[in-house]
């Protein structure tokens, strides 16, 4: 176990070295897409070895359900990702001064960030994980900034400042809580997670909430947490759109990681209705604040965005019930919400290229023109908003039952209508796009293979998702809820 | 047996009755009005004569404005049937039944109205249609002013009911009450004027415009019809105190003929005294009669 | 130790003062020699060599690449000085003041009687100047200079509370500072390109 | 072959309906066919079913244990089984008309109607059957994004598209009411499965919340005012045989939502509720009456009449709360009878009115009444049936809608027995003289729309050309206006199961509701019997006819066909009555709700006495479409513009954000 978690650490970057000393564009294509499928097919493997025997670990790396779940869902999305980009980013530098390196440099940062997200996952040590989850921070900075425009150069400055800043208040904590590991006396491994979930009754109480607050708001900056979301519309919406697709899906999910990992130390320690008031209270905060940008709305990039940001908080909410219900809920959510948007972004993509904008105003009559494309967004965004019977319902459903079932019921039915409004308004834009028989666009060209087959495939797992979740997956995230619930 | 032959006797009697009472109206009023006026048989003579004569039938018509003079006829029979006390199938008559009876009638005659295709007809059929409206509410609370306490809307029990009931002021408020929603279902000043031939001024008299011979013949009939089914149910549920004496069936007869009479006279009283209403007063008109109903209900 | 943590300080404030980029990054090299120094006085103190790793490590790193790597941007940016700051530079010294109360203030109420309370308090208030910093000024080089004054304090506090972290999660944050600088640094240089100027409140069209 | 046969018969029936319009590469022409067919079959099955349930009793039919969510059964009790028999029927009937309506829409996306048509007919039948609450609400909610995608079909038209979304938007947050209530019961309940619902011990805020969520999220569905705003919108643009399940079945599974809630799951109820159900639904019968009346465009007036219509059966809803608070059982009985039936009735012939408007607007390619006119000479069965359905809505005696009208005005005449004192008497009286102005308004309404669109001559020249429909499109008119008479003479046709049904709910007797199979109803709650004697009124109607023809043919008299009379001009179309013309009386009594704006446009060019061109426009104001819902539209709108500053795009806004949030969470913290 432990040489595949190297290997999945390792084939990244080398597939980004050979990218780097490949030439043609083709063969640089096909490396990407050799690593990508490598990594992806070591990170279901490593999923189902620690189903078939546990967690394991060894010093610095250890994996168990948790880091399952979401390895499970970098390994899906890096690539459905890396597979859309091969069409896509053709079309992206085709008016690029000198595509082939621009085409390079692209898949190398891919590669990068594909690195620094499985790192997160895989590494023991808090104080690991926080160097990982910056560094997420900067290797997707780059993509984010990949066309150097000024909206991109904008988006990925804010991107760096208002994270890094967050995440400066995440090592914060993270060096309060090792003081308080410090202060109990006790041995252990400087942040071990294993150590200091061992020892969580016994820190400090009061040095624990403190640096629970902090983290919180250090990786609720990354998760995207509303009032600390404001990097992410912008960051989502000027990156190329496979790589919105995998900030949304993927980074998101890995921050909340991050977060589920401190939670389930501090639960020990700190009073439960103090953590579950902060993150109730900052959940359906981030529901809330969204509602006004979805009403209103010009950029279908961004739309998307503050959808990301609605859902972070859904989860958060979930994970602040705490009952191991909810939790599921909130890892399931995690997954569901990952795939469908990651596959909503790729079409976006699709329909900004067709366009050429991502000014809703300008985009009309995409049924009419492309009808796949057409129903195939239309499709998504109704799974997105929670229509059955994908999965995205269920996840949304079993965390609203939870919130009635856990004494939450007047946030339970807020969410309830909130959830109705973010619908209203994902709706109004998006019938505006698709229905409507004025023309935006004159020439269309057909999907690309690789794009098609990247949103089927999401399309496919959000449906059976919502039917049937293999044995597998379905233990592993039972266990990773126990996890979080301190089981 | 007997029951058999009261049946098939009460509509005929009810028909040759119905022209009488009107007969009776118009000399009343013309006496009032100090003229002589028609001859009291003169709605026989006019029957006669309209079931004497061809018709002519509107090339735009369709089939519509020919079966409508037969359902408004059967329904004027039918609620006359319904309500006729003394008929044997009083105890199957029910208010609303009643109501929808008279709806129905309307609501054909209405349709025949606008076939014909003339801005006077359809003028006529709305205005019905709008006092219909206005006139529902006020005939249902004036009756529910005798049904609620009854506590059945059998008319029979109704009439059961109202002959118990001492002289009280919410009894007069309800008979108040039903009087004028009565003037305005039979269509008399203030609400419509049955004798005008002033194309704009005309409501029921209006959807008529293109009917003749027969046809008219057969409205003209059932209007007369609908007039002595609403007399008579005033008299039962508002007049319904008899003598003591009981004289058997004849009496009684001679007694409710009476009453008839008088209810028939007031209604030319009323028409006499009064003005016709503007068509847009009329929701005032029935307003105060609705008032009244539930003045009574709250008085009881 | 103390100096040390007053001459954090000092530099800090200098910070808010300051409107030259070149300067700026000077206080910046300072401020990192200093931070180096009380790395290399706690290694003296405990006597353990991974201290000494570390204070080399940050002088390497933050006294050496990340100024040389600012003083070259800055050499780039011709004609670049910070004007109009969202508060005039008195009132941003007052802001640093405040901050100060602040961070003792609170370390006072929330962790009563703790050990190292000086150390602690002054780390949160170099934090706390390293987001005004951010917050007031307008130009990306002292943006970047802000987030490299928060990163000090927190190493700072690492320093003075658990007398600092394993070496392999050091080595991990120097790296990321190196890179975030290179990135920032790389950026700012394209916003020069592209908005012929480092002025980042040009940066407002992304909204709603 | 039993229930489960036809049951599964049905689902596998509508299954392939919704597969083979994907996987076969056939023209439309045989999809039209197989697909609809499909349809037509799988919903006969559904009446099967429904039948067969009603003959064997209850079964549950366990399908299949849900991950987390438990056994998930398909439940056949009575409830179930009256709704579904009326989707059957209702069905069966659009589904072959579709047949016929669908030749309209070869080569326009045919496959997606046909799929789903029959998603949608799949959907309804599972949510009258199905056991557990979650499969409940899939089925709900898919019901109602099938019936989007059915509504927005044409979505061409900007208008179309716009009504859809509004469609999809209401009724999705009444799903959320809905989700809220239900999720309530569940976790007090501890289990998802409807059986372990009933008599759950509840505090009595909890009840209610219950109560208020369930009223509005079905209330949506319903269309009841205030929540109505999507119906009126929604059900005209739909291709008509949808309209009809929509307004024939769709709708009434907010009855049917209620029901289970109110019957099974929160008896014994409070008397509160039963006055709130009966003020909104007073309020619902009377506007949409008004409005209906005051509309011109056909399916329109349909539409809003079916709000109607579901405000006279909440009537009854609330009278059979009150009774069912009170402890009478007889009479809550008598009210759940009522509102039931009328649900059934008002399928029957809203789906004959709309399926026949669906002919007229097809054959005319109009939708305003203004332009029609003369139809019945040249489409003499679509009129004939449609004045059927007309009657059957202005509840003439002898139609079925007459009957059920009576039931609700018995349920209102007894409510002094359920309210003590001078309001329960005043409050039941003025309620019945309500219903009876609601009912005259109505035949106004159907007087109006049979007269201007089938009589006199032709307005336009589309009308004109109007030709008569094909046989698939007039039999299932005709079957249903053969239905509506059917059950106007013998209502027990439908009442027994509806009894049988009522029978097994503990609150409710249906004792009082005798059936006299000769006579008619006989309904035995007050002092005294009252009775509705159908056959007798039949028999007296019968015989004024017969006495009328007698009168007139029993001696040949001439007939000659002349014009009609118009002073003397030869008449033409534009001499007659319009639409806007006959409701004008009313529009001005009823001034103060509808608050009619005029306009009139007069061209003076050329003569300044009678001018050479003259418009007249109308405009009624909707008042809680302009009063409440533009008004909070719009001040979302401008309060979201005032929230997205906080998104200003400047950097230092954002980091104090995240300062602020560090600062207000360690002083919360240190509280």
């Amino acid at each position: 176990m432990i040489p595949l978690i190297v290997a999945a650490l390792i084939i990244p970057l080398l597939t980004a070295a050979f990218i780097l000393f490949a030439r043609a564009r083709i063969v640089i294509k096909r490396i990407h897409m050799a690593g990508s499928i490598i990594t992806s097919t070591v990170l279901l493997t490593l999923t189902y070895g620690i189903y078939l025997s546990g967690p394991v670990g060894q010093g610095l790396l250890y994996m168990d359900h948790l880091s399952a779940v979401l390895v499970t869902l970098i390994a899906i999305l890096t690539f459905t990702a890396a597979l859309f980009s091969l069409s896509y980013m053709d079309k992206e530098v085709a008016h690029e001064p000198s595509p082939g390196k621009a085409v390079k440099r692209y898949y190398i940062l891919f590669q990068i960030f594909t690195f620094t997200m499985i790192s997160v996952l895989v590494v023991e040590n808090l104080g690991l994980m926080w160097v990982a989850v910056e560094a997420t921070t900067l290797a997707s900075a780059l993509l984010v900034a990949f066309s150097f425009s000024r909206a991109a150069i904008e988006a990925a400055w804010k991107y760096v400042m208002v994270c890094t800043v967050g995440i400066c208040l995440a090592l914060l904590g993270t060096i309060l809580l090792y003081f308080a590991q410090l202060s109990t006396g006790l041995e252990g491994e400087a942040l071990s997670w294993l150590a200091l979930k061992a020892i969580g009754g016994k820190l400090d109480p009061s040095m624990v909430k403190i640096a629970f607050i902090f983290i919180i708001i250090g990786y609720g900056t990354k998760v995207g947490l509303a009032p600390m979301h404001t990097w992410l519309p912008d960051a989502h919406s000027q990156a190329p759109s496979p790589v919105s697709g995998l900030l949304s899906g993927a980074l998101l999910s890995c921050a909340l990681y991050v977060m589920m990992r401190n939670i389930a130390i501090v639960r020990d320690s700190l009073a439960f209705d103090f953590i579950q008031q902060l993150l109730v209270g900052l959940g359906l905060f981030s529901v809330m604040l969204v509602v006004p940008f979805l009403l209103v709305q010009h950029d279908v990039k961004r739309l998307l965005a503050y959808s990301s940001v609605e859902h972070m908080g859904i989860i958060t909410l979930a994970l602040g019930i705490g009952t191991p219900l909810a939790v599921y809920g909130a890892l399931l959510h995690i997954f569901n919400h990952a795939i469908a948007k990651s596959g909503l972004f790729y079409l976006a993509g699709i329909i900004t290229q067709e366009y050429r904008t991502k000014q809703i105003m300008r985009i009309r009559g995409i049924l009419a023109q492309m009808p796949r494309l057409g129903s195939l967004f239309l499709v998504f965004v109704l799974i997105i908003t929670g229509a059955p019977p994908f999965g995205i319902f269920f996840s949304k459903f079993i965390i609203t039952w939870a919130a009635f079932a856990g004494g939450f019921t007047l946030v339970g039915t807020a969410l309830l209508v909130l959830l109705g409004a973010v619908f209203a308004g994902m709706m109004h834009y998006s019938f505006q796009m698709v229905f409507s028989s004025q023309t935006g666009t004159e020439h269309t060209t057909p999907m690309g293979a690789g794009a098609a087959t990247a949103v089927i495939v999401s399309l496919l797992l959000i449906t059976i998702s919502g039917f049937y979740l293999p044995d597998a997956l379905e233990t592993v995230l039972h266990q990773a809820a126990t996890i979080v619930t301190g089981g | 047996m007997m029951q058999v032959i009261s049946v098939m006797i009460s509509p005929l009697l009810v028909l040759a009755l119905a022209p009488l009472v009107a007969g009776i109206i118009k000399k009343a009023k013309a006496r009032m009005q100090n003229r002589r006026g028609p001859a009291l048989l003169q709605s026989y003579y006019d029957l006669h004569k309209l079931f004497h004569k061809g018709s002519i039938i509107s090339s735009t018509t369709s089939w519509v404005f020919k079966i409508a003079p037969y359902i408004y006829f059967a329904t004027a029979l039918a609620a006359a049937m319904l309500t006729f006390f003394a008929g044997p199938l009083v105890e199957f008559a029910d208010l609303f039944l009643l109501v929808y009876i008279f709806a129905m009638g309307r609501f054909f005659l209405a349709l025949a109205s606008l076939d014909s295709g003339s801005a006077f007809g359809g003028m006529g059929g709305s205005r019905e249609m709008y006092i219909s409206v206005l006139v529902e509410p006020a005939l249902l609370l004036s009756l529910l002013t005798v049904a609620l306490p009854a506590g059945t809307t059998s008319m029979d029990n109704m009439k059961t009911m109202a002959e118990g009931f001492p002289l009280t002021l919410p009894y007069v408020l309800g008979a108040v009450a039903f009087f004028m929603v009565a003037v305005a279902e039979t269509g008399r000043i203030p609400v419509d004027n049955p004798d005008t031939h002033l194309e704009l001024t005309m409501v029921h008299e209006g959807m008529l415009l293109e009917y003749s011979g027969c046809y008219l013949g057969l409205i003209h009939w059932a209007s007369m019809v609908k007039q002595l089914t609403i007399l008579v149910l005033f008299t039962s549920l508002f007049l319904p105190w008899m003598p003591v004496v009981n004289g058997g069936i004849l009496i009684e007869g001679i007694f409710f003929a009476g009453k008839l009479l008088i209810a028939a006279v007031l209604l030319a009283v009323v028409e006499t005294s009064t003005n016709k209403l503007r068509l847009f007063r009329l929701q005032g008109f029935l307003a105060v009669s609705c008032l009244l109903s539930v003045l009574a209900l709250v008085a009881q | 130790m103390s100096l040390m943590i007053i001459l954090l300080m000092f530099t800090a404030f200098l910070l808010t003062r300051v409107t030259n980029l070149r300067t700026a990054v000077s206080i910046l090299l300072v401020q990192s020699v200093v931070v180096a120094f009380s790395c290399l006085v706690v290694g003296l103190e405990t006597g353990k060599t991974h201290y000494f790793i570390a204070a080399l490590l940050t002088v390497f790193i933050k006294a050496v690449i990340i100024p040389y790597a600012l003083f070259r941007i800055v050499g780039r940016l011709k004609r670049e000085k910070e004007t109009d700051s969202f508060l005039s530079p008195n009132l941003s010294s007052l802001a640093a003041v405040a901050a100060t109360a602040v961070a003792y203030g609170f370390i006072d109420r929330a962790l009563p009687g703790i050990i190292s309370r000086d150390a602690l308090a002054a780390a949160v208030a170099i934090v706390l100047i390293g987001l005004q910093i951010i917050m007031i000024r307008r130009q990306a080089v002292l943006q970047i200079i802000g987030l490299n004054t928060m990163e000090n304090g927190l190493y700072l506090l690492g320093l003075s509370v658990t007398k600092g972290l394993p070496l392999i999660i050091e080595l991990g944050i120097f790296v990321d500072i190196l890179v975030a600088v290179a990135i920032l640094g790389l950026l700012t240089y394209r916003l020069k390109l592209s908005y012929l100027s480092t002025d980042t409140t040009l940066m407002q069209k992304l909204k709603g | 072959m039993n229930a489960t046969d036809f049951y599964y018969l049905t689902l596998l029936l509508f299954f392939l309906g919704i597969v083979l319009p994907i996987v076969m590469p056939i023209g439309d022409n045989r999809i039209n066919f197989i697909a609809h067919g499909m349809a037509a079959g799988g919903s006969f099955s559904a009446v099967l079913c429904a039948i067969f349930i009603f003959i064997e009793g209850s079964t549950v039919l366990p399908l299949f244990t849900w991950q987390h969510l438990g056994l998930v059964e398909v439940k056949f009790d009575y409830l179930g089984a009256y709704f579904l028999l009326m989707a059957g029927i209702l069905g069966t009937v659009t589904s072959i008309y579709a047949i016929g309506y669908c030749k309209e829409f070869y080569g326009r996306r045919l496959r997606l109607l046909a799929l789903c048509f029959n998603g949608f007919l799949l959907s309804m039948v599972i949510v009258f059957t199905i056991n557990h609450v979650v499969a409940f609400l899939i089925s709900w909610e898919m019901m109602t994004i099938l019936s989007f995608f059915l509504v927005n079909h044409e979505w061409e038209q900007t208008a179309n598209r716009r009504a859809a979304y509004i469609y999809l938007v209401m009724t999705h947050i009444g799903t959320a009411f809905i989700i809220a209530a239900f999720l309530l019961l569940a976790t007090s309940a501890g289990s998802f499965s409807f059986s372990h619902w009933g008599h759950i011990p509840l505090s009595e805020a909890v009840r209610n919340s219950i109560f208020l969520l369930g009223l509005i999220g079905f209330g949506t569905k319903a269309g009841i005012i205030p929540v109505h705003v999507w119906l009126p919108q929604a059900h005209p643009i739909a291709p008509s045989h949808v309209s009809a399940l929509m307004s024939g079945v769709m709708i009434k599974s907010a009855v049917y939502g209620l029901s289970r809630l109110l019957l099974e799951f929160l008896a014994p109820v409070s008397l509160w509720w039963g006055l709130v159900v009966l003020v909104l639904a007073i309020l619902t019968c009377l506007l949409a009456v008004l409005y209906a009346l005051m509309e011109n465009n056909l399916k329109k007036v349909l539409a809003y009449s079916s709000v109607e219509n579901m405000g006279i059966i909440f009537l009854s809803i609330g009278a059979g709360l009150v009774f069912a608070a009170k402890g009478q059982a007889l009479l809550a009985g008598l009210a759940w009878t009522a509102a039931l039936f009328h649900a059934f009735n008002h399928g029957l012939f809203k789906a004959l009115l709309f399926l026949g408007a669906g002919a007229v607007v097809q054959a005319t390619h109009l939708k305003d009444m203004e332009e029609m006119g003369g139809l019945i000479k040249t489409m003499p069965y679509t009129a004939l049936l449609f004045l059927i359905g007309s009657a059957a809505i202005a509840a003439l005696p002898l139609s079925n809608g007459f009957v059920s009208e009576w039931l609700t005005f018995q349920s209102l005449f007894y409510l002094p027995q359920g309210i003590e004192g001078i309001g329960g008497k005043l409050g039941g009286a003025v309620l019945v003289a309500l219903l009876g102005l609601t009912g005259a308004l109505a035949a106004a309404c159907f007087v109006k729309v049979f007269g201007i669109t089938f009589l006199a001559k032709p307005r336009s020249h589309r009308a004109q050309a109007a030709t008569e429909r094909e046989w698939t499109m007039l039999v299932p008119m005709g079957v249903l206006a053969g239905l509506c008479i059917t059950l106007g003479l013998w209502p027990n046709l439908v009442l027994k199961p509806l009894k049988m049904m009522l029978a097994t709910y503990p609150e409710l007797s249906t004792a009082g509701l005798i059936d006299n199979q000769w006579v008619g109803l006989v309904v035995t709650a007050g002092y005294d019997e009252t009775i509705l004697a159908i056959s007798v009124a039949a028999g007296a109607l019968l015989l004024g006819i017969t006495l009328a023809l007698v009168l007139v043919t029993h001696r040949s008299l001439p007939e000659r066909s002349g014009e009609t009379w118009t002073c003397g001009i030869y008449p033409t179309a534009r001499m007659e009555y319009t639409g806007t013309g006959f409701s004008k009386p009313l529009r001005i009594a009823f001034a103060s709700i509808l608050r009619p704006h005029r306009q009139i446009i007069v061209d003076v060019q050329g003569n300044d006495y009678y001018g050479s061109k003259l418009e007249y426009r109308i405009t009624i104001q909707h008042v809680f479409t302009e009063k409440i819902y533009k008004p909070f539209n719009e001040r979302i709108i401008r309060g979201a513009k005032v929230f997205r500053k906080l998104q200003n795009g400047s950097l230092r806004l954002y980091i104090g954000y995240i300062l602020t949030v560090t600062i207000v969470a360690l002083i919360w913290s240190s509280r």
